[in-house]
């Protein structure tokens, strides 16, 4: 797909209690925010393990967002503590071998800032479309792989075929 | 661990003995320490009542220079010296505006953060078990009252050092010199300070109160580890005896004479004799313990 | 298997912004989906009967409902599918309406965005597993800790709904503090003449077995099947043959060797003694340290007085375990002892009120038994230096209390109250006596509370000074206050006869090994923590174990017994069924691979996970893995992410699951 | 060495111990690990500049621990450890996966080994690790023997490496490690030789779902290694065992080390060095960096 | 068989044609077999030890796709591979390395031929390279072999002087090759290559593969095998690098949620997986067992299938072993009993 008409891949793993109650109240308070980014519920942000996010590239996310309740607000207590430990983490190391800090971003949100969440995915959706498609990750899963003809494409989404074509870049 | 020393005005003039018998006895103890090369004054208790900034500049102005020297620490013996210092840090620690604002003034970058240390945390922190190993002459008639005023042990929260409302570091020392260290009231109470020249009445007064009240718990001496405190207790004693005529003559020492005279030095090389009230310290202590 | 897809319109809250009918159709053409279907209102009957009939119809194993949020309808959906014979688990919501409709304009991106979110349900829902409720039986028995007022409500409450409490007091009597105070705010009625007649209630209560002078050792298990060790220490009295005479008491040699704890040390008991008159139980404790038998083997008057052959010498701490299905902390508080100085500990003391050098400078509770008509006084108000009325006498409040240089930042809650109480007792009995009460705000917040602070201001003439005092010291018998008046902004000296000092409200000493025994959280003071500041207030974070009364923070009487009763209520709520229906999104270790690293252990906020052996044929254990205990539990999933090797998964959230939702991203 | 021979000669033939790992010369610079049980064998133990192997691995296999199980009742195992290899010891007890008590530490006082077998023993052949040890001594041990011995100085090359790349803009840094990812050829010899890649079935087996591809192409070797450098993050003792044996000479002990210096900067922690610090994961502190959040 | 001189120069020249053409030309490194981009790269040199990594993987990957796939709601729609049929040539191959195709070939072929293996050997063309150097783990000379065994070579290459080469052509496919090139060919002398040949210093047999092949036959219950369990570590660094293992897995990936390929990686006979059946039976469930499969493989089992010895004597695994088992001083001490450590 051309560059203009290119749309970021976003995904969120987000806790159930506190981020996903804020979407949901984001919603409820009709707040706009860019629809590129789609929701992973998870129990509690301390369940979310890295190997989530290398999946998320691997499937051809532009970037991801981790998020969670406060600390001390947890609903179990410590599950993002936890979870602070670890992406500190692993945020260091995919910073080392090359992954801009923008593409996977972490916030904090909880069940009453709608507000909150609405902002953070339109500065996450914007910092991705800013950095663009994340090549240098889609070249790597681009090995390998080949078009199927297009025949079978069309017969298998009749509506998508125009505005959802697949994004590979070789 | 290298401490620098920075001695303040009072401790060049009227605090002259107090300089010397501090040089003294770390000399004895075995703790080294240098000078901050071209330290200027610490902005005392005028500055920063006049203004912020200059007191602000000029105590950092001297933790700056320190950390160029390459120190870790700065002995600030003047109770009022170490509290301008400490507070000073610690509002450019917490106040990115000051801190700018002073950096800018002193057109450096605050990067060495210094840790500033009082005379109680000195001795208490370094020296304690050196000065009963060295000990030489008997003190244990001496009935000290430990004296800290107002400004060695506060404000609390940025000292992070000893109770400010019932200290007790200072007791400590005085034991490890074998003095008896007396349970008293008026420990941190206000000597009348500053008002030394401009209102005499006060410092009459309130200095009477605290040398009154050691008496009653039954000191024989008062010691001090502030240049104006010792100021106010030490040369108003005349005064005092004008306003009062029954006052006797109280001995007033220095925290580091009163180690100096334990540690067996002479009331000559303490500079003891320098005080205003004719006192033969070590006489008296010495006979006192003597009897006692 | 096979999928039925619904998408609901919401009226017009979703088909605003996504092409509803575009969706459906499209979902159509997913591997595995059956049927397909639009509608204006699907949570409606007619919905919810169009979703049943469909599961009929088209005999479908799952359903993805594109709707609102889980959080909504989820529970709906839900339970249609059971009434159509579906697992529960095997339904998933694809939230079209406050994460897409409600939130993005453009239709033709919020239907992409739409289709996104379904595909992703559908493809999380292949992976769906059907899951059955977890049931856990429940002992219908209570554990109360603590046998003052809160304890003694909470297992009266407990009790009298129909329920068996073991109630554990370390003390030799029940009680705990309101027995020591003399009246009671805002009423003035006799504290004892209330509490009394609760705590003989206690001991007649066919339910409830009193267990004083006992502790507790070790609490196992989870809600509804805790395993409690309880040590009940060596009264050296038997307590079946004891009649409660009190004539050991009265023969006793030692007389004055111990202090009266009970009077908070203003008096001396002997080496046998029951803390109070009204003690229940009415059986005397042997005080080993001082009783002289202990120490030469001689002695022994009370074995001679006693014909009832009550006194053991003999006896043994012994172990009683019992099993409870739920646990009610009720551990109270203690004053501050500011005498004490330790440079670690949080509570760095207050040298300068010369509390504990002078005699005449009390705390609230010694001060409450000299008003008591029951204390060492018989009530009269009197110097413990010199038995002198005192004419003058200053309280000082929040000592300890809401100061952070010394430590403690919190409000101790009921000093503001006590301390105009006891002025005024001390005016309504030394009538030329003056009373002064240096304060910093005056917290009267409760029924009748600011009357009752009013009235001894202006009724009782006593004095109110705000300000806080630096030092106390004596000089001529009289003990100097040295205070400021921030009022009139002087310094003020007041020559006082005695010192009252409301010192703050501070946990047990023990209540931070109590909390680590039975598995509870505690904050850095000690209080034990609630599981919800608002919503949960008397839970506490472990499933199956409450908080009654001043451990979770200072309390006065009345709200300590009505936290003591909402816990009882939770208590009795939970054994309402025989067993407890639990969530079965739970983890579960693979054991084949558990590597044992117990990582998850450390890292489970509920404790849930626990060692087990695993044995070869032969019988030995040849390597141990972690096992979580299902009843613990609560589904965070924290562990399966820690687990190194992927050897834990959290059902209804699988990592198969989860990669299926990245996958079809 | 006739000390450390003397010494697990006495062990065996006492009986305190069932077996003795250990290692022994087969070329002038090259050693290898050998497993004694029987006294008369000693004779062939060393201890020198060329014992490389990280012997503590062998304490997680399943077969050398059954050693430790003779009719029924346990003995302990005697390991020949260098001080380095000691961190990992005390990384495994903190993991569960050792008892300090079923293990018998024969440790030494240790001047650094060469990087790899059949070079030198001096400043420029020194090993990476060696280069910034500062446990000449080991931190727990049972028996200490051998020489205290002055470390030959050496450049911290890795270091200057790592803060090369840190220099690297993010696209070139990506560049660098894919293409030194690429080479791998998923032999997972670096997961083998790892005292603390102790786990029954590692994550990349774990093919339902599928966690990480064990396909050697890009991506799969790409999340692999990432993977494995999260896995030790924290946990990594720096014992650059992985970096030796990779046959395609990744630089494995690079990550490694940047992780140990972050761990270090933001936990103040080094894994393997104090039994008594609770390990980095699985334990939190309320405060945390916070800067990663919005 | 076919004898000319070649000067390097001129060798030179028909690499370069060779890379012009677009096809690949390979060259031993020190890690590895890589691709020429430049022919000043090329070093030729006789006294080199083999590389850490064979040429294996570029006629045998380590990872390629079998298929691929993509699923619809009722149906899958395949595509196949097709192999790409550029030609690699390789140069200077090491005598051991240059028979492993050879060897590798039979399994390939048994009962069903591998296309994707053959498409890719018989695009293969090895000129080989005499070898005049060995380390204490080189053992071609016990696997009947030798540093100048032409075996698997279509070209061999003898360095007479320090400018020019006697090239020997072996096969047909070697002729074809060199025909285009005759110009560059000047005649050569059997006689003059002979004596270069066999004044190469050779290492000693350190065993006798049949005296071997008997003793596996015999031992497989040898508690022998139980030492060597104890110490190996379980990885695949010595299939991974050997130039003739050739054990595959095959696994199905998906790269979006319709479709994937269906992958054929390498896979080691060391690691604890490799047998694991999916009731949970693990038929080789200790170490021991598995390196006794492998030494089995190699010296007993093949020779029995193929009757060749699966093995080069190239050395490679025993050289980057993490805790160095010598596969040639396990072997040759198998049959000495008074050999203690066969660890």
């Amino acid at each position: 797909m051309d560059k203009q008409n290119w749309e970021p891949k976003i995904v969120a793993f987000v806790c159930n209690w506190c981020t996903y109650t804020g979407a949901d109240l984001a919603g409820t308070s009709r707040l706009k925010y860019p629809a590129n980014c789609k929701l992973i519920r998870v129990m509690c942000s301390g369940s979310i393990d890295p190997v989530f996010i290398l999946k998320a590239f691997e499937r051809g996310a532009d970037g991801v967002l981790v998020s969670g309740c406060h600390p001390n607000d947890c609903h179990y207590n410590a599950g993002n503590f936890h979870a602070r430990r670890r992406w500190d983490f692993f945020h260091k190391l995919l910073d080392f071998i090359g992954i801009e800090k923008g593409r996977l971003q972490f916030s904090w949100i909880s069940a009453s800032e709608g507000k909150k969440f609405a902002d953070v995915i339109t500065k996450v959706t914007e910092d991705i479309k800013a950095m663009g498609q994340f090549t240098s990750y889609k070249k790597m899963n681009s090995e390998f792989t080949v078009d199927f003809p297009a025949d079978l494409a069309e017969l298998e989404e009749p509506v998508l075929q125009e505005s959802f074509d697949k994004e590979t870049v070789k | 661990m290298r401490y620098g020393y920075f001695p303040g005005c009072s401790l060049t003039s009227s605090a002259k003995e107090y300089d010397i018998s501090l040089r003294k006895v770390t000399d004895k103890l075995g703790i080294t320490f240098e000078e901050i090369n071209d330290w200027s004054c610490c902005g005392a208790t005028s500055a920063h009542v006049t203004n912020h900034k200059l007191s602000a500049a000029l105590a950092m102005r001297n933790i700056m220079l320190a950390g160029q020297q390459g120190l870790d620490n700065i002995i600030a013996p003047c109770a009022a010296c170490y509290n301008r210092l400490i507070i000073s840090q610690n509002e450019v620690k917490n106040h990115s505006g000051i801190r700018k604002e002073t950096e800018d003034l002193l057109s450096v970058k605050f990067e060495k953060d210094l840790k500033i240390i009082n005379i109680l945390e000195l001795f208490l922190k370094s020296g304690l078990n050196k000065i009963t190993e060295k000990r030489k002459r008997e003190l244990s008639g001496v009935k000290a009252a430990c004296y800290y005023g107002c400004l060695l042990v506060r404000p609390a929260a940025i000292t992070k050092f000893d109770d400010a409302e019932q200290p007790e570091s200072m007791e400590k020392i005085v034991e490890a010199t074998g003095a008896y260290a007396v349970d008293w009231n008026y420990k941190t109470e206000c000597c009348g300070a500053a008002h030394s020249i401009s209102r005499r009445d006060i410092v009459i007064d309130l200095s009477k109160k605290i040398i009154d009240d050691a008496i009653a718990h039954g000191a024989n001496v008062l010691v001090v580890a502030c240049p104006m405190c010792h100021t106010n207790l030490d040369m108003r004693q005349r005064a005092m005896k004008r306003k009062y005529p029954e006052h006797k003559n109280f001995p007033v020492l220095y925290l580091t004479e009163l180690i100096g005279l334990s540690l067996g030095m002479d009331e000559k090389d303490l500079g003891i004799d320098l005080h205003y009230s004719n006192f033969k310290y070590a006489d008296t202590l010495m006979n006192n313990s003597a009897k006692g | 298997m096979k999928i039925g897809v619904f998408v609901c319109h919401c009226g017009e809250n979703i088909s605003s912004t996504v092409d509803c009918l575009r969706v459906a159709d499209l979902c159509k053409s997913y591997s595995g989906v059956e049927y397909s279907v639009d509608y204006k209102y699907m949570c409606s009957d007619p919905g919810q009967k169009l979703i049943k009939e469909a599961i009929h119809k088209y005999d479908l194993d799952a359903i993805v409902v594109g709707s609102c949020s889980p959080h909504m309808h989820e529970r709906t959906f839900r339970n249609a599918a059971v009434s159509a014979g579906i697992n529960p688990f095997m339904v998933e919501i694809a939230n079209l309406r406050e994460h897409c409709s409600w939130v993005h304009d453009e239709i033709e991106a919020s239907t992409r965005k739409a289709i996104e979110l379904m595909r992703m349900a559908i493809e999380k829902v292949k992976r769906d597993k059907p899951l059955t409720k977890i049931n856990v039986p429940v002992t219908k028995r209570v554990l109360v800790i603590g046998g003052g007022i809160a304890g003694i409500q909470a297992a009266l409450d407990t009790a009298n709904a129909g329920y068996e409490v073991v109630l554990v007091e370390k003390e030799p009597s029940i009680g705990g503090h309101m027995s020591q105070l003399s009246e009671t705010f805002p009423t003035l009625d006799c504290s004892q003449c209330i509490l009394t007649p609760r705590m003989v209630e206690v001991h007649q209560h066919p339910r409830i077995k009193l267990m004083t002078y006992s502790e507790v050792e070790r609490v196992e298990g989870f809600i509804g099947n805790f395993k409690v060790t309880i040590r009940k220490k060596a009264r050296h009295i038997n307590e079946e043959n004891c009649s409660g005479c009190g004539l050991c008491i009265t023969k006793c040699p030692i007389k004055k060797k111990a202090y009266n704890s009970f009077e908070e040390d203003l008096a001396f008991r002997p080496a046998v003694y029951v803390p109070f008159p009204q003690a229940i139980p009415n059986i005397p404790v042997i005080d080993e340290t001082v009783c002289t038998y202990y120490k030469t083997g001689k002695c022994g008057m009370c074995l001679k007085v006693c014909d009832r052959e009550a006194i053991d010498f003999g006896q043994k701490d012994t172990i009683h375990v019992a099993d409870v299905g739920a646990i009610i902390v009720a551990t109270g508080y203690k004053l501050y002892n500011i005498e004490k100085k330790s440079e670690d500990s949080i509570y760095k003391g207050y040298g300068e009120y010369g509390y504990g050098k002078y005699r005449d400078i009390l705390d609230g509770l010694q001060f409450e038994r000299i008003a008591s008509a029951s204390g060492p006084t018989s009530g009269e108000i009197k110097r413990p230096s010199d038995g002198r009325v005192p004419k003058k006498l200053a309280f000082i409040q929040c000592v300890g209390s809401r100061d952070d240089s010394k430590g403690i930042s919190y409000c101790s809650k009921i000093c503001c109250m006590y301390t105009a109480k006891q002025a005024m007792l001390y005016r309504h009995k030394v009538h030329d006596g003056e009373a002064y009460i240096f304060y910093m705000d005056i917290r009267a917040g409760g029924k009748m509370y600011e009357e009752f602070v009013r009235r001894a201001i202006e009724e009782d003439k006593v004095k109110y000074i705000r300000g806080r005092v630096s030092r106390i010291y004596e000089e001529n018998g009289k003990y100097i206050v040295k205070g400021e008046d921030t009022i009139a902004g002087m310094p003020v000296e007041i020559d006082a006869d005695m010192v009252v000092l409301a010192t703050a409200m501070i946990p047990q000493d023990d209540a931070g090994s109590l909390a680590r025994k039975i598995g509870i959280p505690y904050d850095k003071y000690g209080f034990f923590n609630e599981a919800h500041p608002k919503l949960r207030p008397v839970e506490s974070t472990t499933a199956g174990i409450f908080l009654a009364g001043a451990c979770q923070s200072p309390k006065d009487i009345p709200e300590s017994v009505s936290m003591a009763s909402a816990a009882a209520s939770k208590a009795i709520i939970l054994f309402a069924n025989d067993t407890l229906e639990r969530e079965p999104v739970v983890a579960k270790v693979n054991e084949d691979i558990c590597a044992g690293c117990f990582y998850c252990m450390k890292v489970c906020p509920f404790g849930a996970v626990e060692v087990k052996d695993v044995k070869d044929m032969n019988g030995i254990v040849y390597k141990e893995v972690a096992y979580i205990n299902q009843g613990v539990c609560q589904g965070c999933g924290t562990c399966t992410a820690t687990c190194l090797s992927k050897s834990i998964e959290l059902a209804g959230f699988n990592n198969e699951e989860i990669f299926a939702e990245i996958a079809a991203l | 060495m006739n000390e450390l021979i003397k010494h697990a000669k006495e062990l065996l033939e006492k009986g305190e111990v069932a077996a003795v790992i250990g290692y022994r010369q087969v070329s002038e610079k090259r050693t290898k690990p050998v497993i004694i049980t029987e006294p008369e064998e000693t004779r062939a133990l060393v201890f020198n500049e060329y014992c490389l192997n990280n012997l503590a691995v062998y304490l997680t296999k399943a077969r050398i621990k059954l050693l430790g199980r003779k009719n029924n009742k346990s003995f302990k195992l005697a390991i020949t450890a260098k001080p380095c290899d000691v961190h990992s010891i005390v990384a495994l007890i903190q993991e569960n996966q050792i008892d300090r008590d079923k293990i018998h530490i024969i440790s030494f006082n240790c001047h650094g080994v060469v990087k790899d077998f059949g070079f030198d023993f001096n400043g420029d052949n020194l090993s990476s690790k060696c280069i910034t040890c500062e446990t000449h001594k080991p931190l727990y041990y049972d028996k200490l023997l051998g020489e205290v011995k002055e470390t030959p100085q050496a450049r911290d090359s890795a270091l200057e490496r790592i803060k090369e790349i840190e220099r690297m803009p993010h696209n070139e840094r990506f560049e660098f490690f894919r293409s030194e990812f690429d080479k791998c050829i998923k032999c997972y010899a670096c997961r083998a030789v790892c005292p603390l890649c102790y786990c029954q079935r590692c994550i990349t087996d774990k093919t339902i779902p599928c966690w990480i591809e064990t396909s050697s192409h890009q991506r799969g070797n790409f999340a692999w290694n990432v993977i494995r450098a999260f896995h030790l993050s924290g946990r990594c003792t720096g014992c650059g065992e992985c970096d030796r044996v990779c046959p395609a000479d990744i630089p494995l002990s690079l990550i490694n080390r940047k992780m140990t210096i972050e761990a270090n900067n933001l936990f103040s922690f080094v894994s393997g060095r104090s039994l008594e610090t609770p390990t980095l994961v699985g334990s939190f502190n309320e405060k945390d960096n916070d800067e990663l959040f919005m | 068989m076919d004898e000319k001189i070649i000067s390097r120069v001129d060798l030179m020249k028909i690499c370069k044609d060779v890379i012009d053409k677009g096809n690949t030309l390979l060259t031993p490194g020190a890690a590895d077999y890589y691709v020429v981009k430049d022919i000043s790269d090329i070093i030729l040199d006789t006294s080199a030890l083999p590389s850490k990594i064979s040429h294996k993987s570029y006629v045998f990957p380590r990872t390629e796709p079998v298929l691929y796939y993509k699923r619809s709601k009722n149906d899958v729609q395949l595509i196949d591979i097709n192999i790409d049929s550029k030609k690699i040539v390789i140069l200077g191959a090491k005598p051991c390395d240059a028979n492993s195709i050879n060897i590798m070939k039979h399994l390939f072929n048994w009962d069903h031929s591998d296309e994707f293996f053959n498409k890719r050997a018989n695009n293969f063309m090895v000129i080989g390279l005499m070898c005049s150097h060995f380390d204490e783990y080189c053992f071609c000379t016990s696997v009947r072999s030798s540093p100048v065994s032409e075996k698997g070579s279509d070209l061999f290459l003898i360095p007479v002087d320090i400018n020019n080469y006697a090239l020997k052509i072996i096969t047909e496919k070697g002729k074809e090759f060199i025909s285009p090139y005759s110009g560059y060919l000047k005649p050569g002398d059997e006689k003059n290559s002979k004596l270069i040949t066999e004044n190469v210093r050779q290492p000693e047999a350190a065993f006798d593969s049949s005296e071997v092949y008997e003793w596996l036959g015999e031992n497989f219950e040898s508690p022998k095998w139980e030492g060597v369990g104890n110490l190996c570590l379980s990885c695949a660094q010595c299939a991974f690098v050997c130039s003739v293992c050739h054990c595959f897995d095959i696994t199905d990936e998906d790269y979006s949620y319709t479709e994937g390929r269906r992958m054929k990686n390498w896979d080691g006979c060391q690691f604890g997986n490799f047998t694991l059946h999916a009731s949970g039976h693990n038929p080789r469930d200790i170490q021991s067992k598995r390196y006794r499969q492998r030494v089995n493989h190699k010296f007993r089992y093949y020779v029995d299938r193929f009757g060749e010895i699966l093995c080069t004597g190239c050395g490679r695994c025993s050289r980057g072993c993490p805790v160095s088992i010598d596969i040639k001083e396990i072997v040759s001490n198998c049959n000495d009993n008074q050999k203690e450590f066969l660890k």
